[in-house]
């Protein structure tokens, strides 16, 4: 009957044992309805099977008898898997009708306009079906990537250059504004040109005199730097020590002053 | 006058190195658009495309080959090369349902689609998981919304699918004017796929034993 | 005779480019065991090594390089070839978190600091991975100890971060003197950025319109 079926050792397997052949009367024991029925992916898809298995026209469908074998399926399938049934039921009531117009004794015909055939809709449906099946045939035939193309894809190492935030003065000040707006403690920490020099100041002393280092008092100032950062400077001596930071020593009236960080000999920075 | 026409070689063959290297590297498809960004100052597209057919000359007796797809420019595995490369990772990929290629083929092929125009084709519900799964692979995506109550998403292919099936548009999908003709391949191949499924797994050992054969 | 040599060294060309295929595709290093299950009958790994130099060798010249990793053999990006790369996917520049923004511009303004004066002004405590960021950047060092009970580490700026930010000293920091005429600023932008979004979106059409009324 089908070129198919005969040239297959088996259409599907039922509890292991093969199923030989499709029954020609359609018959399927309930059993095996669950395996066949999977295979198909709707009602449209069960009848294109139907056609295609008997070799009928598509265009000219011998209604009585496809109807005929649908129900028989759709009827197995009741008895098996009443809920996926739906579908196949609203197919079989449309077949039925279908059938039925056909039986009909034709109405006079018209004046105008051809006379429509019951089956059009249901064979475009079909032929719309049938294309979009061969389409996803065709769809699952082109290589995929993964599946039958690898992509080249060579490692590189990103760590090599690492890039560093950058910061921008305007962050600074933001950040700045922010703190104190939160602390609204504007006025203390208002800080004016002025102090930033002092602060410079304050740093470079504390540098000067790292570990402990007595250092005299004129050797923290720079003779060439002009009256300002002179100034400056000294402010910045009086804040460390204001800050108890630095110790200011002299022995004696008019003996050389000394400057130390205020902090244990035997410390380092590296302590901490 | 001789050096600067050797000059220029080797600029070339250094710029032609620079896009080999790009591209081997590159996770994905590199359009002309972003190739053309590795040089300062910046390539045109026509200067970028004979460089690129070098390239693709210069492969074209290797394992691995040059290819426009949709999104750009990528290097692959030559079909040939496949085999051995599968013996490296044997787990097979998944195939996909028949529902899901469906599904794909009528979003393909009748773009832009709602999930109602996939229904009236199939002739059966399609379940959320089949979209899910499409979309979950970057080959679907919703580009808006049909004017209708309940406003349907319309559901169309993306590059990713484009790429991913090695196409550059959708103009290279495969034709369907050929369908009716080729019937009987239908009956045999698409329309039972049960059966097909069956035999193939029956005949899959012996034919890649075959390959293994003539391979060694 | 000439025939069989040549034959051979025909297959040994094929092996090679096997095995630059598969290591070309390959996301992570081969090991000889799985390289020599490519082929049929399998490769000692002493034939394998003999091929590998020589790819590597054919690669010496490229922007990519066949390197023995611990786990095996894979190529990689040589790293002249980065900053081309880099181009293709300008990544954002990374950003240090407000935390260490503050902290760094209260060492700016304040210094010398210790941590517990940083914590005084900000009102929260200041992580020690804060301070070894900008110590790691080299922007902060210690250059003393407050002689206080746990003698804190008294933090300042360095000649590095003047250089980097582009000072010629501290005094070109921003003056915050104009601090108070600004309070009506720093509520909207610094402590409501809501606040300030709302209104940028607010006034982003109008100004648009405005624009475009003079282009017009």
């Amino acid at each position: 009957m089908s070129a198919v079926l005969e040239e297959t050792p088996h259409i599907a397997r039922i509890y292991g044992e093969p199923l030989l052949q499709m029954p020609q009367d359609l018959y399927i024991p309930p059993d095996a309805m669950e395996v066949i029925l999977d295979a198909f992916e709707g009602p449209l898809d069960l009848l294109l099977y139907l056609i295609r298995k008997h070799n009928l026209d598509i265009l000219d469908i011998p209604m009585a008898d496809l109807t005929r074998q649908y129900i028989g399926y759709v009827d197995l399938l009741r008895t098996s898997q009443l809920e996926l049934a739906a579908e196949y039921l609203v197919m079989a009531a449309m077949l039925t009708e279908i059938k039925s117009r056909m039986l009909l004794p034709r109405p006079p015909k018209l004046e105008e306009g051809p006379e429509e055939d019951p089956r059009a809709e249901l064979v475009r449906r079909l032929l719309e079906y049938e294309q979009m099946k061969y389409a996803a045939h065709k769809l699952d035939e082109l290589p995929h990537v993964g599946r039958d193309i690898t992509l080249v894809q060579v490692f590189l190492e990103r760590v090599t250059e690492e890039r560093l935030p950058q910061v921008h003065v305007g962050d600074l000040q933001a950040a700045w504004e922010t703190i104190v707006a939160r602390a609204k403690n504007q006025r203390h920490h208002r800080i004016s040109r002025q102090e930033l020099s002092v602060r410079e100041h304050m740093t470079r002393v504390l540098r000067m005199l790292d570990h402990g280092r007595f250092v005299e008092f004129i050797e923290l100032f720079n003779p060439d730097a002009g009256v300002p950062e002179l100034v400056v400077t000294f402010l910045a001596i009086l804040e460390l020590a204001k800050e108890r930071l630095i110790e200011v020593t002299q022995q004696a009236v008019y003996a050389p002053i000394y400057v130390k960080r205020l902090e244990s000999e035997d410390d380092g920075p590296d302590t901490e | 006058m001789m050096d600067q026409t050797q000059n220029e070689i080797n600029h070339q063959n250094e710029m032609k190195q620079i896009l080999e290297t790009a591209l081997l590297v590159s996770h994905e498809p590199l359009s002309l658009h972003q190739l053309g960004k590795i040089f300062e100052p910046e390539i045109d597209n026509d200067g970028l495309r004979t460089l690129l057919e070098e390239i693709k000359a210069d492969w074209s007796e290797r394992g691995i080959e040059l290819v426009q797809v949709a999104s750009g420019w990528r290097f692959q595995a030559r079909s040939e090369y496949q085999r051995y490369i599968n013996r490296l990772s044997p787990e097979k990929p998944p195939k996909y349902s028949r529902a899901v290629l469906e599904t794909l083929a009528i979003i393909a092929y009748r773009q832009p689609a709602t999930r109602g125009d996939i229904e009236d084709i199939r002739g059966v519900a399609v379940s959320p998981n089949i979209l899910k799964t499409l979309e979950g692979r970057g080959w679907i995506d919703v580009i808006g919304h049909r004017d209708v109550p309940g406003r349907p998403g319309l559901y169309a292919t993306t590059k990713q699918f484009l790429d991913d099936l090695n196409l550059r548009s959708l103009q290279d999908l495969p034709s369907l004017d050929q369908f009716v003709v080729n019937e009987q391949m239908l009956l045999t191949e698409a329309m039972m796929p049960a059966v097909e499924q069956i035999n193939e797994e029956e005949t899959e050992t012996p034919s890649e034993e075959a390959d293994a054969g003539t391979a060694a």
